[in-house]
């Protein structure tokens, strides 16, 4: 159990380079560290020879954003034959409170045979997509990827409107009509 | 006439306001603040709570007796406009406005010069605070209400000190919290008045009044607004007007951050009590 | 109101002018650091910056055209450039109707189609106004155009004329214009004697159209010597320093 | 105006400034040449161009127009008091950057800037006590009624760096060359005033206490170190800047930090005090210019010479 003592804001001076390692909620400072956040004070010991990491657990945990390698849950908000664009909702489990810009290139969809890809049997708007941030992108939106087995459409509709079920990995099916249509399809982790 | 407001009624009356019965004017003397119970290096008490608008990522109210402001930090959140090209730092909107019934003169609703001036120079205090970089392509939004407003550069010092506070209060990395203070040069003496001290200069050095209220604002030669990073001892903005020595510049500026020191610990104090509340729910 | 005597009985005008003269011209070029070219010019107490950025990217992708460069104008004139001190806002009428003047005088003249895809601005900042700032301006523009290098089949000049009481008069300085006189600019590309703008607010009998437009013609050739000496005293004295 | 700056240029201008070497062979405390010249535009009661070689070009204009007197409805203040209004504009000419409404933003800063230090009525005052120096009270004409307004506009023609700087330069002179005309106040009786502004241009009145007009000197922290006169390049290096506004006696008449950095509190003082140094030397430098262009005026005009003006031509 954490007490109020080991409450901190930033700035606070928690101790030594040599003493602790670094961690989420803290900054270095002439071979300081100090807390970055407000939030309690955590020491953890990973491994015997290295140091203890000393992180701060946000007390009020501002709203995610997407940063390169995360895994994003988003919607697709549109397509064209070069990409789809999508609207990022969750990074890494965590909502966001604004809904970020993404598109997904053709190039990205999957790992093989890219030159095959049509945008239009891979997404449709509407459509549930677990992707991977790869780059922070231009201006205006993020450069999402979904070429591994475990991203692409995790949730999507029918065009007769019932819910769709994976049958392989660029197929699903149609609860209501059982119409086969075309997705790239997330493996289910 | 303001048509975007609902009129009163025809048949309305005044209030019935109770005005202090002393409203005499007070004359600026050695050690003799307009507040007769402060000393001169002595700061209003200040009342700091996070955590008082819901809505907002984070928010803080601050209470320095008549001054009485509040704050909103929304975010990070995406860059709004588009056309300013991929930044990799994130961006620190700062919008300050003083409520229409702030001031004993009636505010527009409309941001005027001023507010965008204010604005700018809370953006630029609170800047180096902030962990930009953590945040590229992001934009977060503060949002600083006057409600009531003793004299301009308190409230200046109240704003950023609330702002810094609601940041905290936000969750956003910051490299440390930003305490800002004001303090205004009187000149004091046992005959000046407001003409002769316009045309000559004052014979006596003026007097340091930390935390000027608008009673002694109005007397005064100068002021100065400082806001600083306690623990990592840089100052963030200095703004100071009014004719001065060099010498009452430094007493000024070493007596703010003097009283920097004093906020953060009230700001220290109000981050952690908004922990144990949390805690207690 | 008392009429202001535009023309003595010896035929000498306000400020001392016969009819058919110009007033004193002086220009130079190259005047500002950050821009591609410049240009300064008084005419009279008419004084005009003119800077020239360009060719360089559009800056709004909507307006590119794919063939030729677009020229883009825009007016500023200094709150204390006239007698009584009067701010204007950027998008006043009445400045945004000059530099759509200034933009329809050049296109003819500037070879856009050597700078596809791209764009031309042009800054004109009135510093002093007393009569006349369209014609200055179009001279100052000129100049500045040639500054930067940018490739125009001639220089286009700019002058008016109008008729004041009983005889037409060149180049009308601050009263003349503001005594209800009736005023034409024309702009005319002295080598082929073509007239890119003819610019007339203002009641003129048709008979006396002609004499108004001989004269601001002849005006323009004057004019053309004036600034084509500025232009060519400096490039040689560019010439000079290169050779050094 | 150049907008980014790549890391090498930044690394460069960083360890130049270090090693007290600057791009363009200054040292640190060193300003760049400035050309000043006054009545430069006719139609003004004052004006007067600045040029720091290098490029920034700054015309400043006072316009001197009769106005109601303002006051203050809190203090009672102003009804004896004229009034400085101040406005700055950057021209597109001097960037790109500034087209259309480019350049809103600097030029409410700018301005805000000037008033503050100018007027002392904005921001952070409500003391009518002229910070400036300039002698408010001369300028009323009938107390509570009407008053000389100055007009102070700037117009940025050209940018080559240290605007703010070049800007008070511009102003301290403008007003030097500020020739308001004399007025005749009737009194009708029963509080009925009326006056008459006399039309001799040979008899005019300058402005009361300009002597005591501040300039500012812009400071520019790079690195540990700090520096005047920043060119463009070295302004994009520039991690926090100070604003000193000082007067010829050494009086501070106003500190603004700009810029997204922090400076520590004792370096705070020493540029304070750097700034005050600095700023008293160039004032005594640029009083010397403005008198010795009086000078050769009124001597050419005693001679009968025509008074040329270098104007625009000068390059």
């Amino acid at each position: 159990m954490t007490s109020v003592a080991d409450a901190v804001v930033p700035g606070q001076r928690l101790g030594h380079v040599q003493e602790y390692a670094p961690g989420a909620g803290t900054y270095l400072h002439q071979d300081f560290l100090y807390a970055s956040v407000v939030g309690l004070k955590q020491i953890s010991q990973s491994s015997s020879n290295e140091l203890p990491t000393l992180s701060v657990q946000r007390e009020n945990s501002q709203s995610a954003i997407p940063e390169i390698d995360a895994i994003v849950t988003c919607k697709v908000v549109r397509v064209n034959p070069r990409f789809a664009s999508v609207s990022i909702m969750v990074v890494d489990g965590k909502p966001c409170t604004d809904d970020f810009q993404g598109i997904i290139r053709v190039q990205d969809v999957r790992a093989t045979e890219k030159d095959k890809v049509k945008i239009y049997n891979s997404f449709r708007p509407g459509d549930i997509v677990r992707a991977q941030v790869i780059s922070l992108g231009d201006a205006r939106s993020y450069y999402l990827s979904t070429a591994a087995n475990e991203y692409g459409v995790i949730f999507g509709t029918s065009v007769a409107g019932g819910s769709l079920i994976p049958i392989s990995w660029q197929e699903m099916q149609c609860t209501k009509t059982k119409i086969i249509e075309l997705r790239k399809c997330a493996k289910p982790m | 006439m303001d048509r975007k407001r609902v009129a009163g009624p025809e048949l309305s009356v005044a209030p019935l306001v109770e005005y202090p019965v002393d409203r005499k004017c007070w004359i600026p003397q050695k050690d003799h603040r307009h507040d007769a119970s402060r000393q001169p290096e002595d700061m209003r008490p200040i009342y700091l709570k996070t955590g008082l608008i819901n809505q907002a990522n984070g928010s803080a109210y601050i209470e320095l007796e008549k001054t009485k402001i509040a704050c909103g930090v929304y975010g990070p959140r995406s860059v709004k406009r588009v056309g300013q090209g991929f930044s990799g730092h994130g961006v620190l909107n700062c919008e300050i406005k003083f409520a229409t019934f702030s001031c004993a003169k009636r505010r527009t609703n409309v941001r005027d010069p001023q507010e965008k001036n204010l604005s700018l120079i809370i953006s630029q205090a609170l800047t180096p605070a902030v962990r930009l970089d953590l945040l590229p392509k992001s934009a977060i939004d503060v949002y600083i209400t006057v409600l009531e407003s003793d004299g301009i550069s308190s409230c200046l010092s109240a704003a950023i000190t609330a702002a810094s506070a609601a940041l905290a209060h936000a969750g956003i990395e910051m490299l440390d919290l930003v305490a800002a203070c004001s303090a205004s040069y009187i000149p004091t003496g046992p005959s000046i008045t407001a003409t002769e001290s316009a045309g000559s200069i004052a014979s006596s050095p003026p007097q340091i009044f930390m935390d000027a209220d608008l009673e002694e604002e109005k007397h005064e030669q100068g002021s100065i607004v400082l806001a600083y990073m306690p623990s990592r001892n840089e100052v963030t903005h200095v703004l100071q007007s009014g004719k001065a020595e060099g010498a009452i510049i430094s007493q000024s500026v070493e007596h703010c951050v003097e009283a920097c020191n004093k906020i953060y610990a009230v700001m220290h104090h109000a981050l952690l009590e908004s922990i144990t509340e949390n805690k207690s729910v | 109101m008392s009429r202001v005597e535009l023309l003595s009985p010896e035929g000498l005008r306000v400020d001392g002018r016969r009819p058919e003269e110009l007033r004193k011209i002086t220009s130079t070029t190259a005047v500002l650091s950050q821009a591609d070219g410049s240009a300064y010019l008084e005419h009279g107490n008419t004084k005009v910056l003119a800077a020239v950025y360009g060719p360089r990217e559009a800056r709004h992708r909507a307006l590119v055209l794919h063939d030729r460069a677009i020229l883009n104008v825009e007016f500023n004139v200094a709150p204390f450039s006239t007698g009584e001190r009067r701010r204007r806002t950027k998008n006043d009428k009445r400045l945004l109707e000059m530099a759509s003047f200034v933009k329809q005088t050049f296109e003819p003249v500037v070879i856009t189609t050597l700078y596809p895809r791209s764009q031309i601005d042009i800054y004109l900042q009135i510093i002093q106004h007393d009569g006349g700032t369209l014609q200055a301006c179009i001279n100052a523009a000129t100049m500045a155009l040639i500054d930067a290098g940018i490739a125009m089949t001639d220089y286009v000049c700019a002058c008016t004329a109008g008729w004041v009481e009983r005889e037409p008069a060149l180049d009308l300085n601050h009263i003349e214009e503001s005594s209800d006189t009736s005023e034409v600019t024309i702009a005319m590309l002295p080598k082929s004697g073509k007239v890119t703008l003819v610019q007339m607010e203002s009641r003129l009998h048709v008979d006396k159209l002609e004499d108004v437009l001989s004269l601001a013609g002849k005006g323009c050739k004057h004019i053309h010597q004036v600034i084509d000496k500025t232009i060519r005293d400096r490039a040689e004295e560019l010439a000079r320093k290169m050779a050094v | 105006m150049p907008s980014l700056i790549s890391p090498a240029e930044r690394d460069f201008i960083l360890k130049g400034i270090e090693c007290n070497i600057r791009a363009d062979g200054r040292q640190r405390p060193d300003f760049r040449e400035v050309i000043l010249e006054t009545g430069v535009v006719s139609q003004t009661s004052g004006s007067a161009r600045v040029r720091i070689a290098g490029g920034t070009d700054i015309l400043v204009s006072v316009k001197a127009e009769i106005g109601p007197v303002q006051v203050d409805p809190e203090t009672g203040d102003g009804a004896d008091k004229g009034q400085i209004i101040c406005s700055v504009e950057c021209a597109p000419s001097a960037s790109q950057q500034f087209e259309g409404r480019g350049a809103d933003d600097l030029n409410n800063e700018l301005t805000q800037m000037m008033t503050r230090i100018l007027s002392n009525t904005s921001a952070t005052s409500s003391s009518a006590s002229s910070a400036a120096g300039i002698n408010l009270s001369k300028l009323c004409i009938i107390p509570g009624q009407q008053c000389w307004i100055l007009y102070v506009d700037a117009l940025v023609l050209d940018y080559g760096g240290n605007l703010m700087d070049a800007i008070f330069m511009g102003t301290r002179a403008a007003i030097f060359d500020t020739r308001i005309p004399k007025t005749e106040v009737q009194d009708l009786g029963d509080g009925q005033f009326e006056f008459e502004v006399l039309d001799d241009a040979e008899d005019t009145d300058i402005v009361d206490g300009r002597e005591d007009m501040p300039i500012c000197i812009t400071l520019n922290k790079i690195g540990a170190r700090h520096i005047v006169d920043a060119s463009p390049l070295e302004e994009l290096c520039t991690e926090a800047k100070l604003v000193v506004a000082v007067n010829r006696s050494g009086e501070l008449c106003g500190l603004q930090k700009g810029q997204d950095g922090g400076i520590e509190p004792s370096l705070l003082l020493e540029m304070i005090q750097f700034g005050k140094t600095i700023g008293q030397s160039l004032i005594k430098q640029l009083d010397a210019m403005i008198k010795a262009e009086a000078d050769s005026d009124l001597g050419k005009r005693q001679r009968g010479e025509p008074i040329h003006k270098l104007g625009f031509f000068a390059q």
